[in-house]
């Protein structure tokens, strides 16, 4: 075995990591907190990138400048997602139906993408992204390089909100006990809607990093999702520590795999690696942040 | 909660035999369109109820019953290009449907001991993993072909058209699914799914063999969805991993079942009928915006009825009769 | 309500779970800077009679007033604004945070830091034993130590009534005797109480008056002492006396 | 009660919409009626390749248009035609392409346009074979398809193991001679076909094929496979895949300075969107031209190529793509089929078809006894990325430029 190969590997792994935990962390907050698996997520962080597009078509804005407004718009799109269709199915049904609807969700919103910017592949990127940095025979991709540090801002924003401020510790209470945080004087509800916003937020905040790095298309959907999904299930419920962890495992799962046993079957390793997880430690390395263990 | 032990009533028998009945004729009255539009009611309508038989009681709800869909497909099509080529379809059908339901109880075991343990959204994700690792296996090992496709033997039945021939597989396969969840209901292990579905520790406390009833619950509803999928092959001729591990295929189940009404038989029947012909007939000549169409339907109705349609009738029913007898 | 009326005052107050009757015609008083304790078995309405006091259930009919406004169907984040905090039995602290951000949650509503440090300090001084693990997570602590959490939490948001729902359940009894104690103290500084307990004899003893609830109905009130000295609450709740 | 009433009233009232027609309706919306031709047929409008879908679709609609409203209508046999389109999204289901394809069965559609995907579209071709009903299609290429002994299929594209006629011709002129070859392909049917039959062609020249690495079907990173081929650089990189995984490709070459003499993108860089993302990168990335904008061709119904540009850019604002120009030929060629044939029936037509030999805006259109695209007649050219224009450099007497072998390293251009 080379050890430049490997050590290459391993850095790919990182750089690819760093992106899957931001686009999961979303995902994971909204699980933590409402016990909802958002279906529409992937479609969340492809609007991101969209809007992004569009942005830097109609007003030349730089995607990276668009962040904080893509935000602003998925966290209205993912708080009125919650407000009117969630709650009402988790009110009349079950967390279960929650599924159905979001599943609904993506499909309408999917076909809004559709009808707004058409089926075609799109890219967000900029020719500054395509630099190659050598760093003592490990060659570093600029692009997913940025992709990564920008992850990694963003969770640590995302981690000390939740940490720091007064807000975020009521995200947190009202995932654990919301009957206490009620009567504590928080409006459940309120932190529910939230909650959604923030995480549609940031699966908007990653749509636009993807679009820098890779293109897209409107059917790209399933497969963010599905990788929040794994990444969550690695790492751990609703934390951004857990989605980095889980992130970063998924990242280095694939290159390895796809490095020393062929690149064709990351796939089957990532989803026996989901099903070992699950049998294993269903709530993810770090747990679940706000429950205890299933 | 009559319906454990009581007699099945002399209406619901004789309603039985005139739909069944019908069944038989239709195929003879109707086009080759509407023929396939039945069969695919009764194959995806007959495994929504084999879905029920663990989920319909309990919140194991799976979400990759796709996978010993793919399964059935998968082995008996393969078995069939292995199997000497002089022999008649029949037999390769007979023999693949036997691999198959073989194959499909060594699986739903070997990931029941594990899944099974697993609660709620959990269940769910695992089985929607499990299904996963099928399809992505059935596509990255050349063996199986799952990439490129292959095809089917195509099996004929002479006084037979090929639609109306698997129309009638389709119905068998509908009659026993019912069959089974009907026996499965009104058996001792019915009774202690609900109890499950109710409230899992509890039931264990009062002695309810939970694992036991689960599992026999899981294997009867993966074998039958598995002979599913080694119908549907044959019917298609041609088969990949994209068109039988379909995620969608997976959420259907649910979604017939949800509309309908969950834990009826009737429920996922008309949920199917609905969605299929909803789908295909209504939104069919759409080209760009069924698919949001559909979600609307999906979520109007999750939020709508979200006892579903049985649910819905069930509530007017009871509102007449009160009415009619004076209460409120 | 003609006149306004100091203090927590609920008037036949019924309430249902689905179809099941848990609460028939309740009605009650805690008059301000009083401690009145609500007894009854398992299963009499007690903990349904807190919840519907806080907000977290609404009630069928009936009027809860308090301090002379209606409370009656308000979500409990609001009925908490309104002075009225409920310390629920199971305690309920959140466990995967510090203890110390269990407090400052308790002061959710008080949007000056400055009070909040002073609430955290004052609390502090009553709980020492919160003050030398603020850092440790809620989870950490023993069964005692979380209920007094609970009820410093419920401090926190400084009410003029705390709802004390069954605070000695499954804790150590030398605890007990210290929460007590608290209770008491609470009092002196003017605020009010209500008191649900199984407990019956410590809690006869510290109320000034107290209600009997049986079956979702109220069977028997009188003053504390009164009611220890009654033959049938003997009987029914304080059991053979050692 | 109020609430619960008009739910369910609202719910029986679309139950009701939604049963009736499908029980009780006839299927003459299909139905051929006497002055029309109804061309029918499934896409794949919402799935993963729904963008070629749009672009078959938009030729289809530009073909119909221009024919009904430019030469008001068809002459075949001495009475005039309309013609029709009507066709469905199969969302890439096989169950509900089977059913859609077969209500357009019933309803007497003969003449079908096909969809792509070889699960989607051999079923679907089994019950249009069984009535004895066309299909042309520019989707399909699979080998299977055309291996079933059908006789009423036709396609565009050469099958996939002939797809590759020209581009091994190609790397027979190439001088300096290149000795190695490598390939990526994806964990798809189209995409896995073209690499074992670009490999099998490669072999037969005596190209060394070092490597052959498979990726999954969606590609968001290529780093590894990028790492075998930086370990052993060969002189001609194939990648055998779709456009976004074409582009995460060669983006994560340019990012990770993977350099080969020459890059060979088999789709991807005849989107503009492509060569726009890369810019000056692009230059020098080879790939197959299955029609070029700049050689002209006689249209029976367009008139020529470049009338059929012309048109189609007045009365569209999507860019063109070879397969809108081939979906539009599609319907061309069943005209002249119709024409030739003097009749709608659909054994006649049938033989027209498989004698077919003239020039569309595509280009010459002569298919295969099996039916798919002659390799020669209808194979595709080679192009090159020069300076953001796609040009021209195989076979020589239709070139535009001069082939740029070896290519610069990626540091160096731009």
């Amino acid at each position: 075995m080379n050890g430049t190969l490997l050590f290459q590997t391993l850095v790919d792994g990182l750089i690819l990591g760093g992106i899957f935990s931001l686009s999961a962390v979303g995902f994971s907050l909204i699980f933590g907190v409402l016990g909802v698996v958002n279906l529409a997520h992937g479609v969340f962080i492809l609007a991101g990138a969209y809007i992004g597009l569009w942005l830097k078509g109609a007003l030349g804005l730089d995607p990276l400048a668009a962040i904080p407004v893509v935000f602003l718009v998925l966290a209205v799109i993912g708080g009125a997602l919650q407000r009117t269709l969630v709650s009402a199915a988790v009110q009349r049904g079950s967390l279960m139906t929650s599924l159905l609807i979001t599943f609904g969700a993506s499909l309408i919103l999917r076909d809004l993408l559709i009808l707004a910017f058409g089926p075609d592949i799109q890219s967000l990127s900029s020719t500054w992204l395509l630099r190659t940095y050598h760093v003592g025979g490990v060659v570093i991709d600029g692009a997913r390089a940025t992709g990564l540090l920008a992850s990694l801002v963003l969770l640590a924003m995302l981690a000390i909100a939740l940490h720091a401020m007064k807000v975020g510790r009521a995200i947190r209470a009202t995932a654990q006990q919301s009957f206490a945080a009620g009567l504590c004087g928080v409006d459940s509800n309120r932190i529910y809607t939230l909650t959604f916003g923030v995480s549609a937020g940031f699966a908007g905040a990653s749509g636009i990093i993807i679009g820098m790095i890779n293109p897209f298309s409107p059917f790209d959907d399933a497969y963010w999702t599905l990788n929040a999904f794994v990444t969550v299930v690695l790492g751990g419920v609703g934390s951004p520590v857990g989605a980095l962890l889980g992130g970063l495992m998924l990242g280095e799962i694939s290159t390895l795999s796809s490095q020393y046993i062929g690149p064709r079957f990351p796939n089957v390793f990532i989803f026996c690696a989901l099903l070992l997880m699950l049998i294993v430690r269903p709530n993810g390395l770090l747990g679940n942040a706000y429950k205890a263990s299933v | 909660m009559d319906a454990f032990n009581g007699r099945i009533p002399a209406g619901i028998w004789g309603l039985s035999a005139v739909l069944l009945a019908a069944a038989v004729m239709l195929p003879f009255m109707l086009s080759p369109f509407q023929i396939r539009l039945a069969q695919q009611i009764l194959l995806f309508g007959g495994m929504a109820v084999a879905w029920q038989m663990l989920g319909g009681f309990t919140n194991y709800w799976s979400f990759g019953h796709t996978a010993f869909f793919g399964l059935g497909a998968f082995a008996a099509g393969l078995l069939a290009q292995q199997l000497d080529p002089s022999l008649s379809v029949a037999v390769k059908l007979a023999i693949g449907t036997v691999f198959a339901i073989g194959l499909a109880l060594v699986a739903a075991l070997a990931i029941a001991i594990p899944v099974l343990n697993l609660r709620g959204i959990y269940f769910a994700i695992a089985m929607l993993a499990f299904a996963e690792i099928l399809a992505e296996i059935t596509k990255t090992f050349d063996a199986f072909h799952g990439t490129s496709g292959f095809p089917l033997p195509a099996l004929l039945v002479p006084g037979l058209t090929k639609v109306q021939l698997f129309y009638f597989l389709f119905l068998l396969l509908f009659l026993t699914n019912i069959a089974v969840f009907v026996w499965l209901r009104r058996s001792r292990i019915g009774m202690g799914l609900t109890c499950i579905g109710q409230d899992e520790d509890t039931a264990a406390m009062l002695g309810i063999p939970t694992e036991r009833y689960k599992l026999v619950a899981f294997v009867l509803s993966a074998v039958l969805t598995a002979i599913g999928g080694v119908l549907y092959g044959y019917s298609l001729g041609f088969i990949s991993t994209g068109s039988v591990f379909r995620i969608d295929i997976s959420l259907n189940l649910i979604l017939y079942t949800m509309l309908g009404g969950i834990g009826t038989v009737a429920g996922p029947i008309i949920g199917a009928a609905l969605m299929i012909v909803l789908t295909q007939v209504v939104l069919g000549n759409l080209l760009d915006l069924h698919m949001m169409l559909t979600g609307a339907v999906l979520i109007a109705m999750v939020i709508l009825a979200p006892k579903g349609l049985m649910g819905l009738a069930r509530k007017a029913w009871d509102r007449r009769r009160g009415a009619a007898e004076g209460r409120p | 309500m003609s006149a306004p009326t100091a203090g927590l005052v609920l008037e036949g107050i019924d309430f249902a779970y689905g179809g099941a009757r848990a609460l028939n015609g309740v009605s009650l008083s805690v008059p301000p800077a009083s401690i009145v304790a609500l007894l009854g078995s398992n299963g009499a309405g007690k903990s349904t009679t807190a919840k519907v006091i806080a907000g977290a259930l609404r009630p069928v009919r009936g009027t809860i007033v308090f301090d002379g406004q209606s409370i009656a169907g308000l979500p409990s984040h609001q009925v908490m604004r309104r002075g009225v905090v409920l310390v629920p039995e199971g305690r309920l602290v959140f466990a995967q945070m510090t203890i110390q951000d269990n407090l400052m949650m308790g002061a959710y509503k008080e949007n000056r830091r400055s009070r909040v440090a002073a609430l955290l300090e004052q609390n502090y001084t009553t709980f020492p034993r919160l003050k030398e693990r603020r850092h440790q997570l809620a989870g950490s602590l023993s069964g005692g130590e979380q209920q007094m959490l609970a009820i410093a939490r419920g401090l926190m948001a400084e009410p003029r009534l705390l709802v004390l729902d069954e605070p000695s359940l499954g804790i150590m009894p030398k605890l007990v005797q210290e929460i007590f104690v608290l209770i008491r103290r609470i009092v002196d500084n003017g605020m009010s109480i209500l008191l649900i307990e199984q407990n019956a004899r410590a809690s006869l003893e510290l109320a000034g008056y107290a209600y009997v609830l049986e079956k979702g109905q109220i069977i028997l009130q009188g003053e504390g002492r009164q009611l220890l000295a009654d033959e049938f609450v003997q009987n029914a709740y304080l059991g053979t006396d050692t | 009660m109020k609430k619960g009433i008009s739910r369910r009233s609202a719910l029986g009232g679309m139950a009701v919409a939604v049963t009736a027609p499908a029980v009780f309706g006839n299927d003459s919306a299909w139905a051929q009626s006497g002055s029309t031709i109804r061309f029918g047929g499934s896409l794949g409008m919402s799935g993963r390749y729904a963008e070629t879908g749009l672009n078959i679709r938009q030729g289809y609609e530009t073909a119909i248009k221009f024919i009904n409203e430019q030469k008001g209508g068809v002459e075949i046999g001495g009475k005039k035609y309309r013609v029709e389109l009507a066709i469905v999204d199969d969302a890439s289901d096989p169950a509900r392409a089977t059913s859609l394809i077969q209500r357009q069965v019933d309803g007497d559609v003969s003449f079908f346009l096909g969809s792509y995907g070889s699960n989607i579209v051999l079923p679907c071709a089994g019950i249009t074979e069984a009535a004895g009903k066309l299909t042309v299609q520019v989707g399909a290429s699979a080998d299977q398809i055309f291996q079933q002994g059908y006789r009423n299929i036709f396609g565009f594209f050469p099958r996939a193991s002939r797809a590759w006629v020209t581009s091994i011709e190609f790397f027979k002129s190439i001088a300096p001679k290149p000795k190695s070859v490598s390939i990526i392909a994806t964990n798809d049917a189209f995409s896995k076909a073209n690499a074992q039959a670009a490999a099998a062609g490669c072999k037969g020249i005596g190209l060394e094929v070092l490597d052959l690495l498979e990726l999954p079907e969606q590609v968001s990173d290529a780093s590894s496979a990028l790492a075998t081929i930086r370990a052993r650089t060969p002189d001609i990189l194939i990648t055998t895949t779709v456009d976004q995984n074409s582009l995460v490709i060669v983006r994560q070459m340019i990012a990770t300075d993977t350099n080969v003499p020459l890059l060979y993108q088999f789709l991807g860089p005849q989107l503009p969107m492509y060569r726009e993302s890369l810019g000056a990168k692009a230059t020098g990335v080879i790939m197959q031209l299955p029609w070029e904008a700049r050689i002209d061709f006689k249209d029976p119904i367009f008139g020529s190529t470049k009338a059929y540009i012309d048109y189609y850019n007045k009365n569209n604002t999507r860019a063109l793509s070879y397969h809108t120009v081939g979906a539009s030929s599609c319907i061309t060629t069943y005209v002249e089929a119709m024409r030739t044939a003097g009749s709608l029936d659909p054994a006649k037509v049938r033989n027209a078809l498989a004698a077919t030999n003239i020039t569309t805006a595509f280009g010459p259109v002569k298919f295969s006894p099996e039916g798919d695209g002659d390799a020669i007649v209808m194979g595709a050219k080679i192009g090159q990325v020069q300076s953001g224009q796609v040009q021209v450099v195989y076979p020589k007497d239709v070139k535009t430029a001069d082939l740029i072998y070896p290519t610069p390293v990626w540091a160096k251009k731009g």
